[in-house]
């Protein structure tokens, strides 16, 4: 949707390595859904020549930047308030139809961030007993009905890792998630458990495990991630 | 021909207690004079079903600092740290719904099905407590329709007769609710005469809608 | 919708007895939903004065007359497809609103044919094992949902009584039906079994009772059917 | 943007034993061009769900006419008696199914969901070896979900991305049965620019459709 900014790595925050990594796994023409926070980065990665198609799960396919100054709608918001523009041959959709294509199977890619995953590919995402509750919202149809769900968080809570061998917060979904996405580190949950794929950007297979809680199947031959 | 009345008037129907759906995402197509008019009123102890409480002081969060509210059933409440508030307190009673399964409750509500069986959910607290349906060798959450007394749907264009149209994201709960309350009550920011909306542009039938609310002044 | 058409009773056929005295039923401003055939006449015989939304379940609210030659629309037919109009201010609804709304409650009244109705109130109209098998199309749901359940047929078949004590067709719905109207009688089912409501024009209880294979209560005053 | 193919090209995706879902109602929304090119490939041993099976000659007719129909599920049949001599004989095998509960299975198929609970049918033949379901002490159908590998749909218009609008009565089951089939093949009346269908007259969205037939010669 933008265009693809070409920076020193050195100087990008983990947000903006998880943001441009994320963007490389979206296909031509797929329906994709991102989160709030973090994952609404990912389409400032998408290079000009990808056309997808964004849903804001609260009403829109084709979801589009920001408005220019004075030209905001305040019927066309995104998920998380702001406000939006819709694409040539955007599809206004009311919350059933949305949710009917989140569970049916409709969307391709969900990227969600993330508290904790596990060993077992499961998500936790949508609340901390007794400190906070905010409600899943979207996150429990997005999780169990998106064809893959990425999560993009990063890798560690101030010190305390958040891959772990089994979510200890209120699980968001029992489906294993598709692509663990941090700045240090691209992880597949496989039947065998979590497969480190990629490293992030200068970082040593030592510092990856260092930060994460849960057991890593590390192969032979771990890549450095390439960023969009 | 539906009648249109004030706000005021139509927040006079609307008794202590009563169970209200409520249109709008973050206050996006929420029928904002209805509420202000609501809080005038200071009718109590309601129920709110719906989508999220928006923010302090906006939408359906000037109910909540109004102190109107006993119940809420929404799938998000992140956004207005009084309602949290009041949700631990124990002043106001939190129904936390898988956004998709609550609309399809709603809808369940208003289309006259038993509930809806729904892999939302499965696995999670959300299921804790619920029926569990196998299809197939699959287990699916049985959950059950939700109604209202009172529908409260904000709509961009209705005609004299009742029919809606909406506009962009402001879509969301409205149409579904508009088909689940007992009495079901429309605010559209224009009132426009029988045939500027042509068939195919009509989301809700203007069949189920009871009242309009007067154009703002 | 239509005009009244004054004309001494004499000539009325059954099937316009029954038509316009089922006329008389509806209320200003309902949703009514008109079976194809015998039911459909009905509309003809509604004063001008009131107002009703005609729902075909095939699509659309606010059903009109038919159109004037050389402007029908393909795409414009009620439920047995034939051609019709839309009055202003009507709604094109797909098949998944249409019994939205007949099996939400939200339809004030459905006119249909019968086969038999019994002392339940059971009505049977879909099927004549090994005979006839059309199928139900929207029947059921009609039944089991509309609020006013209204059977329009002919006394009886060929000298056949329809109305008997238990149905010996399947059944369209367990649901007690709110009146049956022929052309001899009009008939509520009630918790004591059913009711003797009117006469037709100029029938005697005797010939209703003669007609009639199911028991009746019969009230000391039963008065001759109004019509429209 | 979606590809444009011949009827003849889009009969050629179809495969013999294959579950068509197929719009219209009596004919009326039936997508008739893609019809004539499945007879003309005679590929037979269909499954068909559609509202019902029209007329000898006239739309979902003609599969039936041409014999390559192994199996119906439909609401209605009454008005063609073939379709009703072939049950009798054998050839074809029938499920009908109350209409409401046919557009809603199919909806629950594209939606995701496990089932639907529906009190229509209860205590007749349809509920016959189905699963009953006590929802708060009332008793309702548990009718399974329907998908089909191919959708074939009319439509009034679409634009270069697929947005379907429809019109009047040709609704009918289009905009359900293309949110629940492997493949979605539109057949529009008209194709337009992006843009020409503004967001809020969308009824289909065009993620959901996979090819367009071109436009009649």
């Amino acid at each position: 949707m933008a265009m693809i900014e070409e920076m020193p790595k050195a100087v990008m925050s983990p947000k903006e390595v998880i943001a441009r990594r994320v963007a490389r796994e979206i296909r031509e023409g797929q329906l994709v859904n991102l989160g709030i926070g973090l994952p609404s980065m990912v389409a400032n990665f998408l290079p000009p020549t990808v056309h997808v198609f964004f849903q804001a799960e609260n009403g829109v396919i084709g979801l589009g930047a920001r408005p220019p100054e004075g030209m905001e709608d305040p019927n066309l918001t995104d998920a998380g308030g702001g406000f939006v523009t819709a694409v040539p041959g955007a599809a206004s959709i009311d919350s059933a139809m949305s949710f009917g294509l989140i569970r049916g199977g409709h969307l391709d890619m969900t990227v969600l961030g993330g508290l904790q995953v596990d060993e077992r590919g499961y998500l936790a995402n949508w609340m901390v007993p007794g400190k906070m509750v905010p409600g899943m919202g979207g996150a429990m149809d997005l999780v169990a009905g998106a064809k893959s769900v990425i999560v993009a968080m990063v890798h560690s809570a101030k010190g305390t890792a958040k891959i772990v061998p089994e979510c200890t917060l209120p699980l968001t979904a029992v489906r294993r998630i598709t692509l663990i996405v941090t700045e240090l580190a691209v992880i597949e949950p496989t039947d065998e458990g979590l497969l480190l794929r990629e490293r992030g950007p200068g970082v040593s297979i030592e510092e990856i495990l260092a930060a994460t809680g849960a057991k890593l199947i590390v192969p032979e031959n771990v890549p450095e991630m390439e960023l969009m | 021909m539906k009648k249109a009345i004030s706000p005021a008037a139509a927040a006079e129907l609307i008794p202590e207690g009563a169970t209200l759906l409520i249109g709008g995402f973050m206050a996006v197509g929420s029928p904002i004079r209805m509420i202000d008019a609501l809080v005038a009123r200071k009718i109590g102890n309601l129920t709110v079903v719906a989508n999220d409480t928006a923010m302090p002081g906006k939408g359906i969060g000037k109910l909540i600092s109004a102190g109107l509210v006993r119940r809420v059933v929404a799938s998000h409440i992140g956004l207005n740290p009084e309602t949290q508030a009041k949700m631990i307190s124990g002043e106001v009673e939190v129904e936390l719904v898988p956004q998709g399964t609550l609309v399809e409750r709603i809808r369940a509500g208003g289309v006259g099905l038993g509930g809806i069986l729904t892999a939302t959910g499965i696995g999670t607290l959300v299921a804790e407590g619920k029926q569990i349906v196998e299809v197939d060798g699959r287990p699916y959450i049985l959950e059950k329709p939700i109604r209202g007394d009172f529908a409260l749907v904000n709509a961009q264009q209705a005609d004299y007769l009742g029919n809606l149209e909406y506009s962009l994201t402001a879509h969301n709960f409205n149409p579904i609710m508009a088909l689940a309350a007992d009495t079901v009550i429309a605010e559209p920011h224009h009132i426009v005469p029988i045939g500027v909306i042509p068939p195919d542009g009509v989301k809700t039938p203007g069949v189920v809608v009871d009242y309009l609310l007067e154009r703002a002044a």
